[in-house]
């Protein structure tokens, strides 16, 4: 226990990413407003982003910029960072999409309740399937 | 919106924003930032203006069309400095050892076609930003 | 110059892709949209002929890589063009076109305005872009963003029609979606800290050498990509949103969403499993063993939950989640069967899958009835459509001479040769559920006969023509396979690495 | 014979004739009857003819094949004896078939889709005939079901689709037993499905894998051949229009089954591994079994097809019984049976069509006086069943003289008691409906000539005439009987 207790602590910004990993998605799964849904899937790509800028870090290191006068400087690992600047921009776009899906759902549903909008869409159905038999 | 503080002081800083926006995107590769970052600035200016001084203005200024234009043509600028390496008898998106003049490190012009690649995704991350706020205004009516 | 495409025939193909994806907005402003469609049609045509001419210079030459931006391996991003990029970049080809055919006939008629169809066909030739390049990259971060552009592709193409159900469904799609590329990303960001690289061959070589050091990380690092790509690729349990996604689709985006763009994450897959882990490690940690009972699973239980569907275009999405099983059923068996199983089993559902889903919006836009009950007598309004649709059935069923029986074939020796007698009860019953949710199709189409008997009244000859080449391949990949085969075979042990160790 | 050109090419042209007429007839309109029966006619004799010329040829004892690679499988055609005896039994009869179809479907809409079908069939069960291996016989049986089903729903009445479905779940069922099967000897062989050579390949595989694949196939097939609990599809599908009950559930169909278990026990396994694998009491129980419930059951049924569709299934057993056997004489009594009840049992259903056509009867209880009416199809129909029985001069008998002879040399006495018990339920099943027929009262208005029903008739009375003949002359099978039982036995 002692040996995983200080493991833990030595890796601690990984604990602390897969914990806010895991806040992430059961935001995500559980709460049924369309938006904190999109605030779930926020909280978690950031913690991936934690995780990768963690994996990259270097202690004492500066930011990546190459300074030709000062040639003894320890840099953090740039790539991480790189990498996390696409997860970012996919991230943007993910939530962009949402937004723009979100308000085409309230216009027709007139709620971003998720529950509410499945009970619409189920009633819809059956209204639709009462029509098709009639005719 | 009739705030005039609010419009005065857009109508004084955004100027500026723009300004730092492309300076964020020419520096993309001697400082922190860059295309990205800095096309997001850009296209923040532009929405800001949308959001103070209404989306007709903004139209006036500049038109959807010509935003989707940029947005085209910033895709299509990549793929253009990706093919300078292909059409030089090198690889796709190759830079100095196509024999693109790199310059001075540490100048502005240095880096080959980096600069000019950076350009192009900024343009079109300022772009579809602002398409992406247009577009989500345009819901709403 | 000739030389000069050829030798970067692989970036171009998804550049050319990625570019006429741009075009296609300003095409659709300043030309009459006829143009734009013709474009689309012409360019996925041309992209892929050139895929398909790399996959088959991979089966005869063997295979290649391509360093971008003229950084080699360990630091630039390399395409690695081997037999299973070749394999699905073939697949692609050969039924991406089709359904860009079909989807050109009255597009701005089927997704409401000019400005939609437009999207739709960026959209579309984003989605395909994507998953060329899932085909030929080498590096795990590619395939992530590649993941990333093909998911947000197809979601916003299932709302193509932006009705009120299939933006719900879109929603439900995307935030599964997302919270599958989460736990992707997650696996490679421990990939990375595990090894240090990105570039799949190097993981490999770095993780055989150290992997036993940290067994237990490395088994999360995977058990993530399961469970990302897995509910990307809708395998059962986490195929939740396939239903309501592929079935309020408009046809061309169901086919393609359910016979290429859920392959795609596959292919990403079997990279990162067999090239980036390698088949000796896989075969160490117990995930085989949890596929194989998830592609049993799904089997079963997508079969069924498609038995209880009425309506045709959802009975088809859950038959996709059975058929996927077939494909982790394939991988999870790990041998050289098996997998040349799994990858006939890719190209023989795209092929089968994206017909039926053509053939049943041909169906649904004729008709209006969108329920397999009410369908009684449209064999005689459409006998061709429903002709394709039969060849498509048996196909799906597993009878010989139809595609569907090679990679029946080979996934039956290969639970044979891992000794799995569970897994060839669950292949036979398999295709007898296929039988029984999709016969019922054809018997009430083509032997129910209402009263009176209605005329003929075909779908439009540009689809039929696209439903009708993707029928004959149907029929040639099922008579004449052994070219196929070969390369799948190529494939299967390209993933084992035979011959490389 | 030394003159006669065998090729493998006569085989594809008789599987091309039937299955290019089939097209043909797709593609011609609706309104083109006159055509399109020449086409059906033509392209069924096409067919007959060219199994025919090769069916000469066996004398010369030249058996040639084709292979084409396929699925890292091939489909390979092969002449043999035992196809042969099936190819010419199932080309022939399907002739008078289509002549019969021809009259008993006048003025039916769906004339087309129903010849369409019909050769196709004829096509499929012709390369079933010469599969060369088990992978072909396995697609041409998968597609046999496919090719029939809508000639069973032909009616579309809901009877009809309930029918259908419950042929395809068992014909779908039994042909991935088949599968199964294959998969393990394929497995086990290493890819070798060769009728040819897959005696030598079986030789290394345990013994308990071989009876589990032999199971397999009996399952499989059984469906087909309508053993008894899997035989639930065959009176179901009685709803058929009648030249289909006559062709596929007297001939072509529950051949092609009873043909599966010929091959899986003398092709694949070779009655020597079959012996050794203990499984011959089993299999003979089944039969008997099959043999006494299907005349039993008979006897109870009051709707005429029904009845003869019963009497099928415990003739078929018959043949399997023969084939159980293991013996040469049993041999010998299973392809005559096969060859003979084939013959026979067609002219029956042939009859009741035509019965239940002109005066739409269909029940045995309503047959009194019928006779009168209809004296050469009720003549037909009594002394055809005369020789089902097994009448001395009539055919039956040959056919189960060899088998009654065949189990008393294996010493396998019980059998005797069960053919003879069976042969007197089969006269308790049949004489009285000729009896009744041609003794009752009759109420039946003049018949209405409204069918082409000479159509009908003449291909009955042909039939009808070489039945007796064949019974005159068994000989005239015995250079094929002979030629398949030296394939099998080393005599």
């Amino acid at each position: 226990m002692g040996e995983f207790g200080s493991r833990i602590v030595q890796n601690y910004p990984y604990v602390f990413a897969l914990a806010l990993f895991a806040i992430g998605v059961y935001t995500i799964l559980t709460h049924s407003n369309l938006f904190k849904k999109v605030i779930g899937i926020n909280i978690m790509e950031g913690s991936i982003y934690v995780l990768f800028i963690a994996a990259g870090n270097v202690r004492g290191g500066v930011a990546p910029v190459l300074d030709l006068a000062n040639s003894d400087l320890v840099y953090v690992h740039p790539l991480p960072q790189a990498l996390m600047l696409t997860g970012i921009v996919v991230s943007v776009s993910v939530t962009a999409l949402s937004l723009a899906l979100i308000m085409k759902l309230y216009r027709s549903y007139g709620t971003v309740d998720a529950r509410e909008i499945a009970r619409l869409t189920r009633l819809g159905n059956e209204v639709g399937a009462d029509v098709t038999s009639g005719s | 919106m009739r705030d005039f503080v609010l419009k005065r002081m857009v109508a004084l800083v955004l100027p500026f924003v723009t300004m730092l926006g492309l300076y964020v995107i020419f520096h993309g590769h001697l400082s922190p930032g860059g295309s990205f970052s800095g096309g997001i600035i850009t296209g923040l200016s532009i929405i800001a203006f949308n959001l103070v001084f209404g989306t007709e203005r903004g139209e006036e200024k500049i038109s959807e069309r010509l935003m989707a234009l940029i947005e085209s043509f910033g895709a299509l600028w990549y793929g253009a400095m990706g093919l300078v390496g292909i059409l030089r008898g090198a690889s796709f998106l190759m830079n100095k050892g196509a024999g693109v003049p790199v310059g001075q490190p540490g100048s502005l012009y240095s880096g080959g076609l980096i600069l000019l690649i950076t350009l192009g995704v900024g343009l079109k991350v300022a772009s579809t930003m602002v398409t992406l706020f247009l577009e989500l205004m345009e819901e709403e009516d | 110059m000739s030389l000069v495409v050829r030798d970067n025939l692989p970036v171009l193909i998804v550049v050319a892709l990625l570019s006429s994806a741009y075009v296609m907005p300003l095409l659709t402003k300043i030309r009459r949209f006829r143009f734009a469609e013709f474009f689309a049609v012409f360019m996925i045509a041309l992209a892929l002929s050139g895929g398909i001419y790399l996959g088959q210079g991979i089966l005869n030459h063997g295979s290649f890589t391509y360093a971008v931006g003229g950084w080699a391996a360990p630091w630039g991003i390399e395409l690695s063009l081997d037999a299973v990029s070749g394999f699905f970049l073939i697949t692609i080809g050969l039924v991406a076109t089709p359904i860009m055919l079909y989807a050109s006939y009255d597009l701005v008629a089927e997704v409401g305005s000019r400005s939609r169809a437009a999207w739709f066909l960026t959209l579309f030739l984003l989605l395909v872009a994507a998953l060329c390049g899932l085909a030929i990259t080498g590096d795990i971060f590619n395939i992530y963003v590649m993941v990333e552009v093909a998911t947000i592709a197809s979601c916003a193409i299932v709302s193509a029609r932006n009705d009120s159900a299939s933006v719900a469904a879109t929603f439900k799609y995307l935030m599964l979606a997302t919270i599958g590329s989460g736990f992707v990303l997650l696996g490679i960001g421990f990939l990375f800290v595990l090894t240090g690289n990105l570039n799949l061959n190097y993981i490999g070589q770095t993780l055989r050498l150290t992997w036993q050091n940290y067994p237990t990380a490395l088994w999360v690092a995977l058990s993530f990509f399961t469970v990302g790509f897995g509910v990307k690729s809708a395998l059962f349990p986490l195929h939740v949103w396939l239903p309501d996604a592929h079935s309020t689709a408009i046809s061309p985006s169901s086919a393609i969403l359910s016979s290429l763009a859920i392959k795609g994450y596959i292919i990403a897959l079997l990279k990162i499993f067999y090239v980036g882990v390698g088949a000796q490690i896989i075969w160490e940690l117990p995930i085989t063993a949890i596929l194989t009972l998830l592609g049993m699973g799904a089997i079963v239980a997508g079969a069924l939950f498609a038995l209880a569907q009425d309506e045709l275009k959802r009975r088809l999405a859950f038959s996709t989640v059975s058929q996927v099983g077939y494909i982790f059923l394939g991988i999870g068996l790990g041998n050289i069967h098996g997998l040349t199983g799994s990858f006939m089993h890719i190209l023989s559902h795209a092929l089968t899958k994206a017909l039926l889903f053509l053939a049943a919006g041909a169906m649904i836009k004729r008709t209006g009835k969108t329920r397999i009950s009410e369908m009684a007598g449209i064999g005689f309004k459409m006998p061709v459509t429903l002709g394709v649709f039969a060849i498509g059935s048996l196909s799906m069923i597993g009878i010989p001479l139809f595609s569907g029986f090679v990679s029946k074939w080979q996934l039956l020796l290969g639970a044979l040769a891992k000794g799995n007698y569970l897994a060839v009860l669950v292949l036979v019953a398999g295709s007898l559920l296929a039988a029984a949710y999709l016969l019922p199709v054809l018997r009430t189409a083509l032997f129910v006969r209402p009263t009176p008997t209605p005329a003929k009244d075909e779908a439009p000859s540009v689809q039929l023509v696209a439903m009708v080449f993707l029928a004959a391949l149907v029929l040639v990949v099922g008579v004449f396979p052994h070219q196929v085969l070969q390369l799948a075979q190529k494939a299967a042990a390209t993933l084992l690495r035979w011959g490389v160790l | 014979m030394g003159g006669i050109i065998v090729s493998i090419a006569f085989v594809i042209a008789a599987i091309l004739s039937t299955a290019l007429g089939s097209l043909a007839v797709a593609l011609l309109s609706r309104e083109e009857k006159g055509l399109r029966n020449g086409v059906v006619v033509g392209s069924a004799l096409l067919g007959m003819i060219l199994v025919w010329h090769l069916g000469f040829a066996i004398p010369s004892g030249v058996y040639p094949e084709i292979s084409l690679a396929i699925a890292s499988l091939s489909l390979k055609l092969a002449v043999d004896p035992l196809g042969l005896t099936y190819g010419l039994i199932a080309s022939t009869l399907w002739v008078f078939a289509s002549v019969y179809s021809i009259g008993y479907l006048h003025g039916d809409d769906k004339q087309k889709q129903y010849f369409t079908f019909f050769l196709l069939s004829a096509g499929i069960t012709l390369g079933l005939a010469f599969s060369g291996n088990l992978f072909t016989f396995y697609l041409f049986y998968e597609l046999l079901t496919f090719a029939t089903y809508p000639l069973v729903v032909h009616s579309g009445t809901k009877d009809a689709l309930q029918a259908g479905t419950k042929y395809i779940k068992y014909s779908l069922v039994g042909a991935s037993f088949i599968l199964a099967g294959i998969v393990m000897l394929a497995f086990g062989t290493g890819g070798i499905l060769d009728f040819a050579s897959l005696h030598t390949a079986l030789a290394g595989l345990p013994l308990g894998r071989l009876v589990v694949i032999f199971f397999l196939f009996l399952l499989g097939f059984g469906v087909k051949a309508a053993i008894m609990p899997l035989h639930g599809w065959l009176p179901a599908a009685m709803v058929a229009p009648t030249p289909v009950s006559a062709l596929l559930h007297a001939v072509a169909v529950v051949n092609a089954g009873v043909f599966g278990i010929l091959r899986t026990v003398y092709s694949v396994f070779g009655a020597d591994l079959v012996q050794s694998m203990g499984v011959r009491p089993f299999l003979l129980l089944i039969c008997s079994i099959t043999i006494l419930m299907g005349s039993l059951i008979a006897l109870r049924q009051d709707v005429l097809k029904r009845r003869l569709a019963y009497s099928t299934i415990s003739q078929l057993a018959y043949i399997l019984l023969g084939a159980f056997l293991l013996h040469p004489l049993a041999l010998a009594g299973a392809i005559l049976h096969m060859i003979f009840h084939s013959t026979l049992k067609i002219v029956l259903f042939f009859s009741a069509g035509i019965v239940a056509e002109e005066t739409g009867y269909l029940k045995v209880s309503e047959l009194s006086g019928v006779g009168r009416v209809l004296p050469l199809t009720m003549g037909s129909f009594g002394l055809i069943s005369l020789g089902m029985i097994g009448m001395l001069p009539l055919s039956g008998f040959w056919s189960k003289y060899y088998l009654l002879r065949g189990s008393l040399v294996t010493g396998s006495w019980p059998l005797l008691v069960v053919l003879l018990v069976s042969g007197i339920l089969n006269a308790f099943y049949f004489i009285p409906i000729t009896v009744s027929a041609f003794s009752g009262q009759s109420e039946l208005l003049p018949r209405k000539r409204t069918r082409l029903v000479w159509l009908m008739l003449a291909p009955t009375l042909v039939l009808a005439i070489l039945g007796v003949v064949l019974g005159l002359w068994p000989g005239l099978t015995w250079p094929l009987v002979h030629a398949v039982v030296n394939q099998f036995f080393i005599l």
